[in-house]
């Protein structure tokens, strides 16, 4: 059964070093549910990012949280490079475990399936095959020979967080064509949502929505949290506030900025939801 | 960028894009997106588009594999590759300069370049920072390679390197680039100077034809309206002119 | 860009011998599309059911359109065994590929992602495996030995034929949860679909409708065919006519019998669509 | 089938699911349908059921494959499967007897069974007709082989087979099946003229539970009310005791 928690209860059901999969700035980012694993705060992650990641995955590495991330890429997007991210890799501070977004979304459809690996084509040649052991090149066992293939290892995060538009009282989270995040939860062990709202319906009872609603079977837990992507945009929903971002970016260039930008506006729950637990 | 520069580049891809069936473009593209749409005005709606990071230009419903998934089932025709590092056998770099893993500079990472590289027949490079500093002798990390040994799996690679001073083709067999036009106010020294890379060309190459007035009027129309929902600061300015 | 055809002339569409994907009864069966084919008449296809087939299949067997069929299983459900498929297989007039309904799907993801395979766990052991010489056992991979498991080729059908509640006029269509309609699509080298009605509107801009549409992209050619999948029904819109597909069952059950059926049910076109063009 | 004889055999199956977190169950299998809905009566909600072929009884969204790709999950601990021939070894055939591929008599085909079987930890074998044409010794075609050899990946297989005579429960060591009720009005000697293979059993095997009024009114009220939208003849004839 899906439970309802508070946004810090939820936050507090990510252990740490936990194998935790975040989506990418274009998806449903769980930034509130971001800010209260900083407040924690939460240590030793192994990010997962389903592929690439921006702010979220920069904030938890600025604050300490994160051991590892295996991403295609991390990148504030317009604004340029992630400045803790890019402050950490080359501090030497952050392992990295080098991919490429198409051998994310694959290894995740090979944890969705049951299978150990996947197959990609591509990659041969490129240093991503050096720096990463666990992949291998064989033969294509179906080819007569000379015919070189990567076999990637399935991925099964422990815990799969993002937010969502809504979910109803069963537990059922609509998605929509944010499809990234079904994988991403068929694949993790756990699956943890933050929603804008809970509603009073049965999304799997109406056909239109159900095209878009991941069942309630694979979220562990849930929490409303309203503006739960804030800064960033909900696609259909609101926009990125980008003179918030901007200030981020500014602010994150150092430490102390950072610092600063966390004592502003992550130490202290701005939605006030733990307290209204 | 002078929009004069700005129209040259889009003009250049646009050419590179005609009679094709679809292109994608991926996030934080402008120019090539601007490109694609020029091309598609021009082509009466083909090549179709992918514009990611766009709602209204994506028409992708199963998630962010979907683009790869397409072009793995040889959908997408071309697709636009950028590179900290572009060298001269056109592999790509976007991880990071100096030794790996403990980069003296990182960048965001990989991307899916690794995978699309190799199956969309026709990759365009794009590069507006045409410095020794860009345009290296070889990649300090191969986050793609610009050819593959016979025997890998590879119907699509480079199509071309477009820069802030000139255009180069690849040439798959010799497996370097050939100069093949240069923009108007640049000469070949000055490519010379600035490529940490050896290339072919002839002796005095033609300078990049500029866009006819009517393909100016496409890009401040119709292209620039199409694209102020995903760059609306770059529309604003391709519209205005400057 | 996606054409819109008369029914007779998008079942001309499917070439004689093509390998022809075909949802299951509880999917969106194209009903109308396969009288058009029979009526045509369409040979030597090669069916390929997802994962299973019924009625569809039946009629296409019986009538002489099939050579071989790869399949998971061909049944009229509650009315018992497919009657033509059953005596075609027993007197050696049918070439099948056995196969189980998730290596069909895991190979048709392999057509769907460009990857030449797809491992399958389970399987070994199985006398399935020594009908299918195309699959091999191979050592995982990713383990040190001592691992068997199956790889199958991907699928990539010519042509994916289906059946949908409704199009917009871009040709996008509206497949609702049936994703294995999605993923079929996908990974054919071509799609024809016959829908209830093409609606005015753009399904990709409505977030809702959205994430349950196959992209225009993927559809070669649409029909219009209201109340397409009689007798089957459309879940969502009409329910199966079980009085008419009892009458199937009873008839088919001799070569004369399905004679009889064919002469009164699919020999006329019904719909009166093609005439209609 | 007598109502006795269907609420026994429901109530048998519902024991076997208890406590489990979640069942699926096939199309076209409606004493198994009501068993699980039982178990779940019972169970306040436990286990959670996933019913093919039913719109409001299904929770899948991600087409035909969510099913098996929750069983490669670990999320379904209980199926049911059945067969035209069941042996010894607890292998099923849903293919057809005689020599593959020209069977003398053919049937649908193995459906999901030749992977269920291997990755559902509970799979219950359900089979009305105890002949010795359907429980032989070796079936002639292994759709699904009820063991596997060590090496082989193999969390789940058979737990149990039901026929209209008796109950066995699989011995994954001995690889046999172990006679453990015999269904009222059944004996012995009667389950081993009809059945093809040997089995282990004592010498007086207990008779099957009969179910309890309180059970043959759940399965009369809610749980015929639930298979109704699926089943509606046979549970009309589930709420009318016939």
């Amino acid at each position: 059964m899906t439970e309802t928690l508070s946004l810090d209860r939820l936050a507090g059901r990510v252990a740490d070093g936990a194998v935790l999969a975040l989506p990418p700035d274009y998806s449903f980012v769980p930034m509130a549910a971001v800010r209260a694993l900083v407040r924690r705060p939460v240590r030793n992650l192994n990010l997962l990012t389903v592929p690439q990641a921006g702010i979220a995955a920069d904030l938890l590495i600025g604050a300490s949280c994160v051991a590892t991330i295996e991403t295609a890429a991390v990148s504030l997007g317009e604004l340029g490079n992630a400045p803790r991210f890019t402050a950490a890799v080359e501090g030497g501070r952050l392992a990295i475990r080098e991919s490429t977004c198409p051998a994310i979304h694959a290894a995740l459809q090979a944890g969705e399936k049951g299978v150990p690996f996947m197959p990609l084509r591509g990659l041969i040649g490129s240093d991503l095959v050096a720096a990463r052991p666990d992949w291998r090149v064989i033969d294509n066992p179906l080819a007569d020979g000379g015919d070189p293939i990567v076999v990637l290892p399935a991925l099964r995060p422990d815990v799969a967080l993002f937010h969502a538009p809504f979910a109803d009282e069963q537990g059922n989270v609509w998605l929509g064509a944010r499809r990234e995040l079904v994988t991403m939860a068929h694949a993790a062990r756990e699956t943890l949502v933050t929603v804008e709202e809970v509603r009073a319906c049965d999304l799997l009872a109406d056909d239109a929505l159900a095209a878009g609603t991941l069942p309630a079977l694979y979220v562990t837990a849930l929490a409303e949290a309203p503006e739960g992507a804030w800064p960033l945009g909900l696609p259909g929903r609101y926009e990125a506030d980008r003179d918030h971002l901007a200030e981020y970016a500014r602010l994150a260039a150092s430490e102390e900025g950072f610092a600063e930008y966390c004592a502003e506006h992550v130490d202290e729950d701005v939605t006030g939801l733990c307290a209204a637990e | 960028m002078n929009p004069d520069k700005t129209a040259l580049l889009i003009e250049t891809i646009a050419g590179m894009l005609e009679g094709l069936g679809r292109v994608a473009v991926g996030a934080s593209s402008p120019i090539p997106a601007a490109a694609a749409l020029l091309a598609r005005e021009r082509g009466g709606g083909r090549p179709a588009l992918s514009l990611l990071g766009s709602q209204a230009g994506s028409d992708m419903t199963d998630g962010g594999r979907e683009l790869f998934d397409r072009a793995g089932q040889g959908r997408i025709d071309a697709f636009f590759l950028g590179g900290v590092q572009i060298d001269g056998g056109a592999s790509i770099n976007l991880v990071g300069t100096g030794p790996h893993p403990a980069a003296s500079k990182r960048f965001p990472g990989s991307y899916g370049s690794a995978y699309l590289y190799f199956v969309v027949p026709r990759v365009i490079l794009f590069r507006i920072e045409h410095t020794p500093r860009t345009l290296v002798r070889k990649v300090d990390f191969v986050s793609a390679p610009g050819t593959s040994p016979a025997g890998v799996y590879r119907p699509g690679g480079p199509y071309a390197l477009v820069t802030g001073r000139c255009v180069f083709r690849f040439a798959p067999e010799a497996r370097r680039f050939r100069l093949v036009s240069l923009h108007p106010g640049h000469d070949l020294d000055e490519v010379r100077t600035n490529t940490g890379f050896d290339f072919d060309c002839n002796e005095e190459p033609p300078v990049t034809p500029a866009p006819e007035p009517e393909t100016l009027a496409l890009i401040r129309g119709p292209v620039g309206e199409a694209l102020a929902e995903v760059y609306p600061r770059f529309a604003a300015g391709l519209r205005d002119g400057n």
